[in-house]
């Protein structure tokens, strides 16, 4: 529903993106105030991405990184393997192929010929027993993620590396070889040290870290990358934009040719802004009401009647359209499309709420109402999130006192300590194509973040989710288990909220990724 | 009317009046005021403070501004030109090179943060147009005539390190570069102690008899003026009273005003018992003024006429006048006195 | 023979010169200044629309009505409705309570511990207030908002913390003024005279040296309640404010900048708001910087010195 | 030669102020509630990959043991490195500094260009409509937060009018364009910056303004008969400039403190930025490395403006 104003804006908008084309092509590209270096003779090569957040952090795949710095690590780095989002599988990548000859055993087959930048040589298995090796001296977070199943690994020839498992995990290329499968190269790494390495990654993907200044990072062409005629771009200029209206502002007048994360509230418009193409693609991650299950025992939402009514109380579409602007799916579930063993975004609770049904069950559960303490971190759209579910809540008899926190106190209160909070709202990206990187974690006693909810029978389904590797079996594990949290209703389920990026109409070779720290731009290129 | 004894005076008043439109209403500074200045002749100006002098001084300057001032007269000339109605480009031309004035104040009335050179070379560079080397050697010259020790190397000091008698002598420099026809003094000695005071005096003396100047000195004391002045105007509530040769005032005052100066002033050859008598009561309010003398409330000598119609200038002798109803020669002294 | 003193054209000359009080003068001679006057009820209005919103404010001003979403001003929203259909004018009058506490706060908890600080360094001189004055230094090279960031993490996002956090930062400002105007009126004659005369160290401090500086403060004091609105604002801006649900300015202006196209008037509302009360502070603040300097009080005609030129006769 | 001797007595004192700041911003961000390891590691982190970055960043060691080894590195000139971004302080000073610095000059500057002037009208023609325009605007420069400012100037000259960019500064193409783009892309945040000070600064000149054209020395300027503009310029603005300059010496080193919406907004990768994340992410070493480059800017701003003092005025001679 764009206003006329919009309207105006667009039209402007055009003429200008017009004039800007036809400049850009005839290579004199210095239009007043549009930050587009001069374009080069045969066509533009060079993009500049407009990045959310603050500065980027450390680019090296062995130290803890933050979403940002994964989108440029993706770029340097090809890791073993790569998800083919549309069929939902894993893909051989610098991993041709690997073989399970025994349940504990899995041997990774790697590509031959592959070559690092900057003439560091050729990648072979050495380099990935390498990686592990790092990953386990430095003691790193990969270690409790992507390799808590690894018993031992060992290079088998040039190209051939063997890992011995303490157990099955039916999850292994999407995990360990997945998420925890980026490669560095073991002479530069040697010669460099951990931390000098951060600053200039050697890397095997099709761009390489020309410099990193203030909050620009700059991405050169990898000459001798290992696919020919690829990247299209000479170079990616990654410029950091905090706030995000101004981010689509500075693509609107042509300073920023690619930006992801706009405002929700613009998505609309800038889609029907004919100079620009949006992907808003639903996201593999979901905003969720967390009840802190380990204390506070005298808290009524200890009841999980009191939480079901809690979730029946929500108007899921609501927040959709007024905090996403329409840009999600209502789910009441953690398992979203695209996964396996996703059935429905929907499976127990009505897209609008049922506040009859609601109060019936704190009625029940013999609870007039109560307050409790509903944390939240720096993101500003959850914390109107948060006060619209307050609203809707408040009609049951809950009283949600909020309490916006920075996010390294709230992670703090989240992560480390379990005591301090009782209640809050949060939204996660899920790092891997796997029902098991999001709900063993989540919901599994003894998962990394588990919100002190332990029910023996849903350990027991999970654990044999992981053991077994068929994937039809695997799925039947989680419809079990996600039935049994729709009942518990440990985590309530809001919306996956999309994930978009928009460009210029000059651009093409995009392939929209679910994931936020998922950026291909190895095939982007301006139009002829 | 103080009428010129036959030669061309320099500078010559008509009627001025200064008012200034306040908040309270309107106040009558100057009201109406005549006289002329002779060239090379010291016309002392005296009266109490609030009386008039200085807005007197500053409306001849042009230096009053309006809003909330406002200047009138019938003629103002200096060296036969009438200076009432010119522009402010041309005043300006006129102020420092044909007419100058050094204030009271000698501790502030230079500039801190200029060195006495600049604030020197200045009018010099302004109104003659003198290059700098000129101008510089021109600056020195005036500071040795004013008694500056070593002017040379003072040029660059800065006004902080003078002494107050020592600036008030750069002021009298600055104002005698441009060899101005007419200075005027405005209590230019009162912030002195006596001793310098006595210094400045003669150097004024001297300086404008060697170049010619003419001189308003305005002072509220009466023993500098009797050292300097040729002849004196008493002004009291914004008006001239009396006016005539210094001699002739001090021996014959011809108003209540001026006697009751004269009576509180002590002087050298008074014999002891003699008690000085000050006017009581406080100068007049200037807001709405009184066809009637204003010194009628304070004065000892009244007489009937004076509560009935306002006095008119009347001489007492060929270029003495007074406007006063009262006959005060019994107070007259012996012109040897 | 002295004939009486004849008063004439000085109005009644019976009425003898009453003697008034130095408030008074002063508080005539802050009459005289519209612009002051002006300002003063102004913040009369926003302080009274403060305490009262509760029973004033039309509508509730937490309470979501998503049907009247974004409506423009109009006669039933006078300055429209935000994206969760709540009255911005509602939330305006609530906000202020949130703003003018804040500002309130952090003015007096820097007065109350700056102030000192600087009458004693200022009086005492010597190696104590060369220690102060580097502590007050210390305290001033803070960033102030990144310190704001660290105590409201350290404490907590409740509004005395931000009342601390942005106060710290205040104190030096106000130690320092203080402690300048002490050294001045420290030399002046009347001091030196009162402590000839036997006056206590602390009763020259209070009486003689504290009512003689209270012009400079007051115009702080107007600065940095200022100031504290403003931080207020930018501190919600970085998301570091006031919590919701009650209102504040700074947070309704940081949510409203991402409707500026569609919806003007959520930005413009809080900013006018910011503005209205700033402008009138600042004018009270000047009207008290004159009317407090004596020597602008001006006795009526009546009695009294006889009107004189103005100070100012040249341009 | 006494001004040497303050000179060197108030550097002197810089090192004693400096530990104080530094130990007050060290206390309170260590004592802030949050691990810095445990956030930057995040969920799944095992208690040994913890306790190794804790070694590597001294964590374990008592607080004033931690303290002690971070001035001794200072002395040395070793900031130590970011926690979180794994890069070492002083590279990220080098960068950031120079565009703070940057961004605070051309706010200054724009303050400067407005609030002369209009401090000079408005004291020229005091108690006139020119007065109180001049005064008007440099209160409601004073009174709108500069975060509203900076949205409405991108919303009218940004997007709406198109004369300058949003971003750019300390980016590629600022660097590698002509004049035009390195200057363009200051414009608009100097403009939002530099109100506040236009207000502060305007008002101080028009009062200091006032107080000296009242002087007896300006009197004696106009009966030499010099040009009006003389008087003002020369003899005038002289005297006023002396509280002035110090005003806005002291001012810029206020500069880098009050940047961060400002930085939020342009995108601008100046220091405010960073040291907000740095202290939400409890990034200690990048926190206390920023917060003493700021300290001490800021201390030697204020020494530049009381030596400022004793060159423009003759008569003090410290």
């Amino acid at each position: 529903m764009a206003t006329n104003e919009s309207k105006l804006s667009t039209a402007r908008v055009s003429r200008r993106a017009f004039n800007k084309g036809v400049a850009s092509a005839t290579g004199a590209g210095l239009a007043l105030g549009s930050g587009i270096a001069p374009a080069f003779a045969q066509g533009k090569r060079e993009l500049i991405y407009g990045m959310w957040g603050g500065a980027v952090g450390n680019l090296s795949p062995v130290i803890r990184h933050d979403n940002q710095a994964g989108i440029l690590i993706y770029n340097i780095f090809d890791g073993l393997v790569r998800p083919n989002y549309a069929k939902g599988t894993i893909e051989p990548w610098m991993a041709e192929g690997w073989t399970n000859p025994d349940p504990l055993t899995w041997r990774v087959k790697i590509r031959e010929g592959v070559k690092w930048q900057k003439g560091y040589g050729e990648l072979t298995a050495a380099d990935v027993a390498y990686t592990f090796q790092v990953h386990f001296d430095t003691k790193s977070w990969q270690v409790n993620t992507s390799y808590p199943q690894v018993e031992s690994f060992k290079t088998d020839g040039k190209y051939v590396f063997e890992v011995k498992l303490k157990q099955p995990f039916g999850a292994f290329p999407g995990i360990t070889i997945g998420y925890g499968g980026m490669i560095i190269p073991e002479s530069a790494h040697r010669e460099m040290g951990n931390d000098t390495f951060s600053l200039n990654p050697v890397g095997n993907g099709p761009y390489m870290l020309e410099s990193v200044i203030g909050s620009e990072v700059i991405l050169a062409k990898n000459p001798d990358y290992w696919r020919p005629g690829l990247p299209h771009m000479d170079r990616v200029v990654v410029r950091s934009f905090p706030d995000a209206s101004v981010r689509l502002q500075s693509l609107l007048k042509g300073e920023v040719d690619f930006l992801t994360h706009p405002d929700n509230k613009d998505v609309p418009e800038v889609a029907a802004n004919p100079d620009f193409v949006t992907h808003s693609t639903p996201g593999w991650n979901w905003d969720y009401q967390h009840f802190n299950l380990s204390a506070n025992q005298d808290m009524a939402y200890h009841d999980k009647l009191v939480r079901q009514a809690i979730s029946y109380a929500i108007d899921r579409e609501a927040i959709k359209n007024e905090i996403y602007h329409g840009q999600a799916t209502e789910t009441d579930n953690s398992i979203p499309p695209g996964f396996l063993g996703h059935r429905e975004s929907l499976l127990k609770y009505p897209k609008n709420g049922d506040l009859a049904k609601a109060k019936e069950l704190m009625a029940q559960a013999g609870v007039a109402g109560y307050e409790v303490e509903v944390m939240c971190s720096d993101k500003d759209w959850l914390r109107r999130e948060l006060e619209l579910v307050a609203a809707m809540v408040s009609q049951i008899g809950i009283n949600y006192k909020i309490r916006n926190l920075d996010i390294g106190t709230f992670n703090n209160l989240w992560i480390n300590n379990h005591e301090d909070f009782q209640q809050m709202l949060e939204d996660i990206t899920i790092v891997a194509p796997d029902p098991h990187a999001t709900v063993f974690w989540f919901l599994h006693s003894e998962g990394s973040v588990s919100s002190g909810y332990s029910n023996s029978e849903v350990d027991e389904l999970l654990e044999n989710a992981m053991a077994t590797s068929d994937p039809a079996t695997r799925a039947g594990y989680y419809h079990k288990v996600v039935d049994q949290t729709l009942e518990d209703c440990s985590l309530i389920y809001h919306v996956n909220a999309n994930f978009t990026r928009v460009h210029s109409k000059g651009l093409e070779g995009f392939e929209p990724a679910p994931q936020e720290y998922i950026e291909r731009m190895d095939e982007i290129r301006w139009k002829a | 009317m103080i009428e010129s004894a036959g030669m061309e005076p320099v500078l010559s008043v008509r009627n001025l009046h200064t008012r200034f439109h306040t908040e309270d209403g309107i106040v009558h500074a100057v009201g109406g005021v005549s006289f002329d200045l002779l060239p090379g002749k010291v016309l002392g100006i005296v009266g109490e403070s609030g009386s008039g002098k200085s807005v007197t001084a500053l409306s001849i300057m042009k230096l009053v501004v309006s809003p909330p001032g406002e200047v009138t007269a019938d003629a103002i000339t200096l060296e036969g030109e009438d200076i009432l109605g010119i522009d402010e480009v041309r005043a300006r031309r006129i102020r420092g090179s044909r007419i100058a004035m050094v204030f009271q104040d000698p501790m502030k009335s230079l500039n801190p943060v200029l060195t006495i050179g600049r604030q020197l070379t200045e009018a010099l560079r302004e109104h003659l147009g003198l290059s700098d080397r000129a101008a510089r050697d021109r600056a020195i010259e005036l500071l040795d005539r004013v008694g500056i020790p070593m002017a040379r190397d003072r040029l660059g000091d800065y006004p902080h390190q003078f002494s107050g008698g020592m600036r008030q002598r750069v002021m009298i420099a600055i104002a005698l570069s441009c060899n101005p026809s007419v200075l005027i003094a405005d209590e230019a000695t009162t912030a002195l102690d006596v001793t310098i005071q006595a210094q400045i005096i003669d150097l004024v003396k001297r300086l404008t008899e060697d170049l010619g100047t003419a001189v308003i000195w305005i002072s509220h004391d009466l023993g500098v003026v009797a050292g300097i002045c040729d002849s004196v105007a008493v002004m009291y509530a914004g008006r001239i009273v009396e006016s005539g040769p210094v001699r002739d005032l001090f021996h014959r005052p011809s108003h209540g005003y001026t006697l009751g100066l004269l009576g509180s002033t002590p002087r050298l050859d008074d014999d002891e018992e003699r008690r000085l008598q000050p006017i009581d009561g406080l100068p007049p309010s200037l807001l709405d003024p009184v066809p009637l003398c204003p010194f009628l409330p304070r004065c000892r000598h009244a007489v009937g006429a004076c509560r009935e119609k306002p006095p008119a200038w009347r001489d007492v002798a060929d270029v003495h006048g007074t406007r006063c109803w009262a006959d005060l020669t019994p107070y007259w002294r012996a012109t040897n006195g | 023979m002295s004939t009486p003193p004849l008063h004439i054209g000085a109005g009644d000359p019976s009425a003898p010169p009453a003697y008034r009080g130095g408030a008074f003068l002063a508080c005539q001679q802050f009459m005289r200044n519209h612009a002051a006057l002006a300002g003063f009820f102004i913040l009369l209005l926003l302080g009274f629309a403060a305490v009262l919103a509760p029973w004033i404010s039309p509508y509730d001003p937490t309470a979501l009505k998503l049907s009247e979403k974004l409506l423009p001003p109009s006669f039933s929203h006078w300055m429209g409705t935000d994206y969760f259909g709540r009255d911005v004018m509602t939330r305006i009058v609530w906000g202020g309570r949130v703003s003018l506490s804040v500002a309130f706060l952090v003015v007096f908890y820097s007065l109350l511990v700056g102030v000192p600080i600087g009458l004693v360094s200022g009086f005492v001189g010597g190696r104590l207030d060369n220690a102060l004055m580097r502590m007050m230094d210390a305290f001033l090279t803070f960033p102030p908002l990144l310190l704001a960031v660290a105590i409201v993490g350290l404490l907590g996002p409740d509004l005395e913390n931000v009342v601390i956090a942005l106060g710290i930062v205040q104190i030096p400002v106000f130690a320092r003024i203080v402690r300048g105007s002490t050294l001045s009126a420290r030399e002046e004659v009347y001091i030196v005279a009162a402590r000839a005369l036997g006056a206590s160290a602390a009763r020259v401090v209070f009486s003689g040296i504290l009512r003689n500086i209270v012009s400079p403060i007051v115009v702080q004091i107007t600065i940095v309640f200022a100031g504290a609105i403003i931080a207020e604002a930018s501190l919600s801006f970085l998301g570091l404010g006031s919590q919701p649900p009650d209102p504040s300015w700074g947070r309704d202006l940081s949510e409203a900048r991402r409707y500026m196209g569609d919806a003007p008037w959520l930005i413009i509302g809080p900013i006018l708001a910011c503005m209205l009360c700033v402008l009138s502070i600042n004018f009270v603040g000047d009207g008290l910087r004159d009317s407090l300097d004596p020597r602008s009080w001006r006795a009526k005609t009546t009695g009294g010195s006889t009107p004189r030129v103005p100070e100012q006769v040249t341009p | 030669m006494n001004t040497l001797a303050y000179l060197a007595r108030r550097i002197v004192q810089i090192p004693v102020v400096l530990i104080v700041t530094t130990l007050t911003i060290f206390i309170v961000v260590r004592a802030t509630p949050g691990d810095p390891v445990e956030l930057m590691l995040g969920m799944q982190t095992s208690p040994d990959a913890v306790q190794a970055v804790r070694e590597k960043f001294h964590l374990d060691k008592p607080l004033y043991q931690q303290y002690l080894i971070w001035l001794g590195d200072v002395i040395r000139g070793d900031l130590g490195s970011s926690i979180r971004l794994n890069r070492p302080v002083s590279q990220m000073l080098g960068e950031r500094l120079i565009v703070s610095l940057q961004l605070a000059t051309a706010a200054m500057l724009f303050a400067l260009l407005i609030s002369i002037p209009l401090g000079i009208v408005a004291a020229i023609w005091r108690n006139t409509w020119v007065d109180y325009g001049a005064t008007g605007y440099m209160v409601l420069g004073f009174s709108i937060p500069n975060f509203a400012l900076a949205l409405i100037l991108i919303y009218v000259f940004a997007v709406e009018l198109d004369w300058f960019p949003i971003s750019g500064i300390g980016s590629s193409t600022s660097r590698g364009g002509g004049v035009w783009a390195f200057v363009s892309p200051f414009i608009l945040p100097a403009v939002a910056l530099g109100t506040v000070q236009t207000a502060y600064f305007g008002r101080l000149l028009r009062s200091s303004m006032i107080d000296v054209l009242g002087q007896d020395y300006i009197r004696t300027a106009h009966a030499k008969g010099l040009k009006p503009a003389v008087v003002i310029a020369v003899h005038a603005l002289k005297n006023a400039m002396i509280p002035f300059v110090t005003m806005v010496a002291i001012h810029f080193g206020y500069m880098i403190g009050i940047q961060i919406t400002i930085e939020y907004i342009f995108a601008i990768p100046g220091m405010g930025l960073a040291v907000l994340t740095a202290v939400v992410n409890r990034d200690f070493p990048v926190v206390q490395g920023f917060t003493l480059v700021i300290a001490i800017f800021f201390l030697v701003t204020n020494i530049i403006a009381d030596v400022l003092y004793t060159f423009l005025d003759p008569r003090i001679r410290y």
